[in-house]
């Protein structure tokens, strides 16, 4: 019993990693039609200007955080939207797969080449001091993960409820031609939409870092499970995405410990294709053809 | 305007041909250097690159070999097999003397016939049986393959650490799964077995389900087997899980284990081939000057490239000309000292499948670093000088 | 002043053009309705108007401004509106925030929130509803609920595109029943409609189009009584 | 234009033969290596370039063709035993697939397929008694056809050479006849095609297991150019590589993966004197390549035989017309 | 027996029904009209005919054969064809290779698609639809190249080159000019004497009352009247379908 428990706050806990990765690819999914494939990537990129800003260059926390935030929003929102989906929105879905596999590539190894192949260390955020509950241990780091997954998505899932922006946001998903005729700059809303999901990766890359170390390569992973989570979950619901990643961290971590590790990347994906199989707007989704 | 055209493509053709025929200046002996520079294997490659770097900048600062300067070229497989065996074959165009890599064992399993049929004798920095069971006479490891690390370090864990009720965590690939079944060998030959065998995904993040299982399993003793990041984020993990298992392992002590890993290492004790912080004077100031050169202290990977690269110096010599099939011959069932060649930096022993046999180190991580507590000598021996003119 | 003046527009969809030069004019306070047999191109005048097709040939002028080819952003927030035919609701989103989203453009006030409570005044139904999804409401429903958005930003003019198209006989009534009461207020408005009978009988003024052409205009009364017209709709 | 066409082909075919006697080891291999990959380039252009069923599971199909030489090499079974073996397998398993992909579309269905390969993958690496597991297989053999062995590099290549000829015809075969207008139809405007009489379910499923079958052959040619494979050369990376071949050739188009096939495996080897930074290069070029010719390089290639046949630029492949929106269907 | 018979047909699309309890049947040999104001359910009816769309309820019978299941390629092959109201064309292709394409599943298996490649046959039915629609300038030119007059040409020209025994015409007149609309008029009479079946949806009422010897209406996705040219004219309830009371 006590494994099983502890097996739940592992799963848990890598999960909201994967659910906080995963709610990005819902809202740029919803608001442009847009599939990001170097998603893992934008996870990893502001985990690297995090270290820059600061162990690097020394910035007290508050101020890293701030820095990292202002400049991948610039560059992984702004930028990229300006550049890449800008122009090849209008050419269907397959050019923009391959053009963010490019870019998956380019972030990839021009952090190898520029910075580091090695793992960086990052400094854990929150004590790593056991905490126990009865034979059940867990750490404030693995407890501010969780909490803090569920209050940024329960923070944007209030805030797309509760602003004009928001509102905005769902309208353009639900209804693009009508949200124009209501006055709604489409474009400049999926620019923001990029910006938000860019400011969301790297919330996550600060939860994702000290678990995972800050390596060059470690977003092809995330970006993967991400994926999976939003699936799962329901590509048309951020609160999927919640439910998509605490499911395939649990899945993964159960399946590991009581089926087959030798498989352990196997069973979230049958999950997937049997959720895309039976139910494809996934478990938490809701059916499209409302539209 | 179409002459100039066809006058311009006959330009470029003559320039190319000229290119090609000319001779690369015959003073310097070629060195290629094969890694993974890109792709998974990028950490591994970069020591590798920079170990055989530091070497020839040695070497030439003593005047080379036989009064001949070294140069490199870099070959990068992309951590994939299929193009290291193109770039085996590029390498190959150039005319190298010798051939240093490939580190990823299945990168060297399907290039190093390529190096066989030109000739050019292979030095890798695989650890593989696989690679020594080929038969292949053109094929050295500059460090232990996993047959004879795992022989000392087994029985380093046996009669040393009395270890009873062992543990095994190893990472599912062809580098985790040869250690594993070398571990298991070992153990059997003295009559023992795990009491947990468990496998893990490379890049894996969470360990948790394995751990759990470890401690289920009653385990005093934890063997680690997996790539550097890995056996991080898995000490850290069980660290703060607070298991009362004494963490083992080869690459556990690296010191691009330890930087990720942090406090969480502290207490881990290897069996390793060589160490920064080795005992051997020679050793400490190739890690001092490698990290004062590429700022980061050189693991295992970075001193056998070091090693690998003195290795082919020590025969050139012995031999007295560079001459690939003698130095080939010589390298095979003869014993190289570190008083003849500094630059080996330990007296070694290569045997007739190109395996070495070394002594070797004991260490404990404390504060961040490793310590050694204990030096090994060789597995087997006493081994003879063999003269090759 | 004329409130909105259309010169003899063309346009259509890529090749393929439907109006082929309309020319109509609505004064402030009036109900003018455009009817015609199907294909004359009736709901295609206002995709054009409203800047969704781009208009190949003639001229918008819209309180006296010209607004050829303008945004939708810009005439709604000159005062014009549209409500297009057919289900456009959000249906994911709740009745109220539907009807807020009508006001996109304009600031949240306390003025808004009280033209909010006029709407519900209007379509009881909709306070009712408030909290409900959109997508679960019944056809006449939604249809009130897209006339009552485009409430919310006090336009000048209405473009209302079949409001009754589909809707069962009840419902219909009930439709015509608002769009009378909107006019005593004082709204103008421009529509198309199906049931021409009904339509002109509210109308001050109807342009019938046949074939993407003026064909005849005049008072409601008139157009209705003009067999002409009829005989539009079943051939001669 | 037929003179043009006849003179091109046996140009090629010329080149083809004879100038692997003048190349030296290292351009051989690349050169035997780009004819396996234009198979399983060809194979992911029929599935996805004409039948538009996005495929990450090509690497996995591709193993089916390695390992069913691999295995049955040492058992005694002739080579083209095995490549029939491997290829039948990855068609069976292209159907199984297919059906699938009937029903899911777009992202699912690459989501379908990349978990297909990863499955794949822990399966051969899983199933250590059949497959040798992360150690692999080494040694594989090459075919011999009694006395006439294809042992040498050179060798093999015309062996593959042989190969390749087979499937481009074959699959220039499917493609001009009443399949291939079949798989356009159904790519251009699939609910037209269907009330033509196109049933979607036999054609989608054929373009998928004969797409799959086309990566079997290419696998089977795969293992023994390298003597060695284990399952860490069949990963979602290497899927992906073929993606971008197709993608980046032409999709749909008969020429475009004979142009990815080249560039996405001799690009990177001529970017490689820039050492680390040609992959970054790489990337950059499939970035700007997308930007600027989303159609691929083919239509870099229809412009530079427009200029050989000195035809003005036809205008063969004009973008399709903009979807009306919904809101503005006309009435 | 009628050639084409549906009964009770209902389409619901979740809260909206688009089609309830229609019934019509179709003779051999006849020329019925289908007319409707706007979102009546025609092409809706069309559709759940062609198997494009399925039918919420009700049966669609051919020849006597039940073909509500069916998926519109086997409704093609049971010798029923259409065109659309939005012109629907294989853009990529030319004029030519879009009737062939209209016409090469009807002969053979999928193998022997693959293997036969002889096609004069109908190739020199497709030339001669060519001419006879008046496409012979163009049929070489890709069909995104055509004007739109031309497209809806060539979309009448894809339902007949299976040689169908019932053809389903959606709005042919549609945004045709009259010198065409006279011409197509023409075709589809002459057409209907050599023994083809045809169902119209069509606007333009001048060509229905003068085409049809039969005509049905919808209204509000149901059948609302059906009868002669000049009994529809004079029916009360299609005046206030159409324009009101």
């Amino acid at each position: 019993m006590t494994d099983v428990l502890q097996l739940f706050v592992a799963g848990v806990s890598i999960g909201a990693i994967y659910a906080m990765a995963a709610i990005g690819f819902v809202l740029l999914w919803q608001t442009s039609n847009t599939i990001n494939f170097a998603q893992g990537e934008f996870v990893v990129l502001p985990a690297f200007l995090m270290v820059l800003f600061w162990t690097v260059f020394r910035l007290p926390f508050a101020a890293a955080l701030l820095a990292t935030l202002v400049v991948s929003t610039l560059l992984l929102g702004l930028l990229v939207k300006a550049v890449l989906v800008e122009r090849l929105l209008k050419m269907g879905v397959l050019p923009l797969v391959i053009a963010t596999i490019g870019l998956s590539m380019l972030i990839r190894y021009s952090l190898q080449q520029f910075w580091t192949p090695l793992a960086l260390p990052f400094p854990a955020l929150f004590s790593r001091a056991p905490i126990r509950v009865g034979e059940v241990i867990f750490t404030r780091e693995e407890l501010m993960n969780v909490l803090f997954a569920a209050l940024v998505i329960g923070a944007l899932q209030l805030a797309i409820r509760r602003t004009k922006l928001g509102w905005a946001m769902q309208a353009v998903a639900q209804n693009r031609n009508l949200a124009a005729v209501l006055g709604i700059n489409v474009s400049r809303l999926v620019g923001l939409t990029f910006m938000l999901n860019a400011a969301l990766t790297a919330v996550a890359a600060i939860l994702v870092a000290p678990v995972y170390l800050v390596k060059y390569d470690i977003g092809i992973g995330i970006g993967l499970k991400a994926f999976y989570a939003a699936i799962i979950g329901g590509f048309n619901q951020i609160r999927g995405a919640l439910l998509g990643g605490l499911l395939v961290g649990l899945v993964e971590t159960y399946s590991a410990a009581y089926i087959s590790n030798q498989f352990r990347d196997a069973f979230a994906l049958i999950m997937l294709i049997g959720v895309l199989l039976l139910k494809p707007e996934g478990l938490w989704g809701i059916k499209e053809e409302w539209m | 305007m179409r002459r100039q055209r066809i006058l311009l493509v006959l330009a470029v053709a003559l320039v190319a041909v000229a290119g090609m025929v000319l001779p690369a200046s015959a003073q310097n002996v070629k060195l290629a250097i094969v890694a993974e520079i890109t792709g998974g294997g990028a950490p591994v490659g970069a020591m590798w690159r920079d170990g055989v770097s530091l070497a020839v900048e040695d070497i030439n600062k003593k005047g080379g070999i036989l009064g001949r300067r070294l140069e490199t070229f870099l070959m990068d497989t992309q951590s994939d097999p299929p193009t290291s065996v193109a770039v085996m074959r590029r390498a190959i165009n150039e005319h190298p003397f010798a051939i240093l890599g490939t580190v990823y064992s299945s990168s060297t399993v399907a290039n190093m016939d390529i190096a066989r049929q030109a000739g050019v004798p292979q030095i890798t920095g695989s650890e593989s049986v696989l690679i020594t069971q080929k038969g292949n006479p053109n094929i050295f490891l500059t460090s232990f393959t996993q047959q004879i690390g795992f022989a000392k370090l087994v029985r380093w864990v046996a009669e040393d650490l009395k270890a009873e009720k062992i543990a095994l965590i190893y990472v599912n690939n062809a580098f985790g799964r040869g250690g594993r079944e070398m571990f298991l060998k070992f153990l059997k030959d003295r009559g023992k077995s795990v009491v947990a065998d468990l496998s893990t995904e490379p890049q894996q993040a969470d360990f948790t389900a394995e751990l759990t299982r470890v401690r289920a399993s009653g385990a005093t003793h934890l063997m680690i087997y997996s790539h550097e990041e890995e056996n991080a984020r898995l000490m850290i993990q069980l660290r703060k899980l607070g298991l009362a298992v004494e963490p083992v392992g080869d690459n556990l002590c690296a010191q691009t284990t330890i930087d990720p890993g942090g406090e969480a290492m502290n207490g881990a004790k290897c069996h390793v081939p060589m160490t920064a912080a080795s005992p051997v004077p020679s050793m400490l100031d190739v890690g001092r000057r490698f990290q004062e050169k590429y700022g980061r202290v050189p693991d295992h990977n970075g001193f056998k490239a070091y090693i690998g690269t003195h290795m082919v110096k020590a025969a050139v010599e012995r031999v007295g000309a560079f001459d690939q099939a003698k130095v080939r011959d010589c390298l095979h069932n003869n014993l190289f000292t570190a008083a003849e060649e500094p630059g080996l930096l330990m007296d070694v022993y290569v045997d007739d499948k190109g395996d070495t046999d070394r002594g070797s180190f004991i260490v404990q991580v404390k504060n961040r670093k490793s310590e050694v507590i204990k030096v090994v000598g060789m597995l087997g021996g006493p081994y003879t000088k063999r003269a090759c003119r | 002043m004329a409130l909105l003046e259309v010169h003899d527009i063309h346009a259509g969809y890529g090749k393929m053009e439907i109006l082929h030069g309309v020319t109509l004019k609505v004064e402030p306070g009036q109900i003018v309705s455009i009817i015609g047999p199907n294909g004359a191109g009736k709901s295609t005048v206002f995709k054009t108007i409203f800047g969704l097709l781009p208009v190949q040939q003639g001229r918008v002028l819209f309180a006296g401004e010209e607004v050829t080819n303008r945004s939708p952003e810009v005439l709604l927030r000159r005062g014009m509106t549209f409500v297009p035919q057919g289900r456009n609701v959000f249906p994911l989103m709740t009745v109220e925030e539907n009807l807020l989203l009508g006001a996109y453009i304009r600031k949240r006030s306390p003025e808004l929130l009280a033209e909010v409570e006029r709407v519900y005044e209007t379509f009881p139904i909709l306070r009712e509803k408030r909290k409900d999804r959109a997508g679960d409401l019944s056809g006449g429903q939604q249809q009130m609920l897209e006339m009552g958005r485009s409430l919310l930003l006090q336009p000048r003019l209405i473009l209302l595109d079949e409001p009754t198209l589909g809707l069962a006989p009840l419902v219909f009534k009930e439709i015509f029943r608002i769009i009378e009461g909107l006019r005593k207020r004082g709204q103008t408005i421009l529509m198309v409609e199906q049931n021409a009978a009904k339509a002109l009988e509210i109308s001050d003024y109807a342009y019938v189009l046949e074939l993407g052409k003026n064909r005849y205009e005049g008072s409601g009364e008139a157009i209705r009584n003009d067999g002409r017209v009829k005989r539009l709709y079943l051939g001669r | 234009m037929r003179g043009w066409r006849a003179l091109g082909l046996l140009g090629g075919g010329a080149i083809l033969l004879l100038f692997p006697l003048f190349l030296e080891q290292y351009k051989l291999y690349l050169a035997s290596l780009t004819l396996v990959y234009l198979i399983l380039a060809i194979g992911l252009n029929l599935t996805l370039g004409y039948a538009g069923q996005i495929s990450l599971a090509h690497a996995g199909f591709m193993s089916f063709g390695s390992y069913a030489v691999a295995i049955l090499g040492p058992l005694g079974v002739p080579f083209e035993g095995g490549i029939i073996v491997g290829t039948a397998i990855a068609f069976l398993w292209g159907l199984v697939l297919g059906f699938p992909a009937l029903k899911v579309k777009h992202h699912y269905l690459a989501m379908v397929t990349l978990g297909f390969n990863i499955i794949v993958f822990l399966v051969l690496r899983n199933w250590e008694s059949l497959t040798g597991g992360s150690f692999g297989i080494s040694g594989i053999g090459r075919p011999h056809w009694g006395p006439l062995r294809f042992l040498s590099d050179r060798a093999y290549y015309y062996y593959i050479l042989g190969w390749a000829t087979l499937v481009v015809a074959s699959a220039y075969w499917i493609l001009h006849s009443r399949w291939g207008r079949a798989f356009r139809a159904i790519r251009e405007n699939e609910m037209r095609a269907e009330v033509v009489g196109v049933s979607l379910r036999n054609y989608k499923l054929m373009a998928f297991a004969i797409g799959s079958a086309y990566a079997g052959i290419g696998g089977a040619l795969f293992a023994p150019l390298l003597t060695y494979i284990d399952p860490g050369a069949f990963t979602l990376d290497r899927s992906i590589q073929f993606l971008m071949m197709v993608v980046m050739g032409g999709l749909g188009r008969f020429e475009g993966p004979f142009i990815g096939a080249v560039v996405v495996t001799l690009l990177p080897e001529l970017l490689r004197a820039s050492e680390g930074f040609y992959l970054i290069i790489f990337s950059l070029a499939v970035i700007l390549m997308m930007l600027f010719m989303p159609k691929g390089l083919v239509a870099a290639w229809d412009w530079m035989v427009c200029r050989l046949t000195r035809r003005t630029v036809s205008p063969a492949h004009p973008p399709p017309p903009p979807e009306p929106a919904a809101v503005l269907e006309p009435e | 027996m009628p050639l084409l018979e549906i009964r009770q047909l209902s389409k619901h699309f979740f809260h909206l029904s688009a089609l309830s309890h229609v019934s019509l049947s179709v003779e051999p040999g006849e020329l019925l009209g289908l007319i409707g104001p706007n979102g009546s359910g025609k092409t809706t009816l069309f559709n759940c005919v062609t198997g494009v769309l399925r039918p919420s309820r009700g049966h669609v019978f051919y020849q006597g054969e039940d073909i509500t299941k069916l998926t519109a390629d086997a409704v093609y092959h049971r010798g029923i064809s259409r065109t659309f109201q939005l012109i629907q064309l294989f853009p990529e292709m030319t004029v030519l290779e879009n009737l062939l394409m209209a016409a090469q599943e009807r002969t053979g298996t999928l193998f022997t698609r693959l293997l036969r490649r002889d096609e004069t046959e109908e190739t020199d039915r497709a030339l001669k639809l060519v001419e006879y629609l008046g496409l012979s300038g163009v049929k070489d030119n890709l069909a995104a190249n055509l004007s739109y007059g031309q497209q809806k040409l060539l979309d009448f020209g894809m339902a007949l080159m299976p040689d169908p025994q019932v053809i389903l015409l959606d709005e042919p007149m549609a945004g045709v000019n009259p010198t065409m609309i006279k011409a197509l008029v023409t075709h589809i009479q002459d057409l209907n004497a050599r023994g083809y079946t045809f169902v119209v949806i069509e606007h333009n009422m001048e060509v229905v009352m003068s085409l049809c010897r039969r005509i049905v209406v919808l209204s509000q996705g149901e059948k609302i009247a059906e009868g002669t040219p000049a009994e529809i004219h004079d029916n009360a309830d299609v005046m206030d379908a159409y324009f009101g009371s």
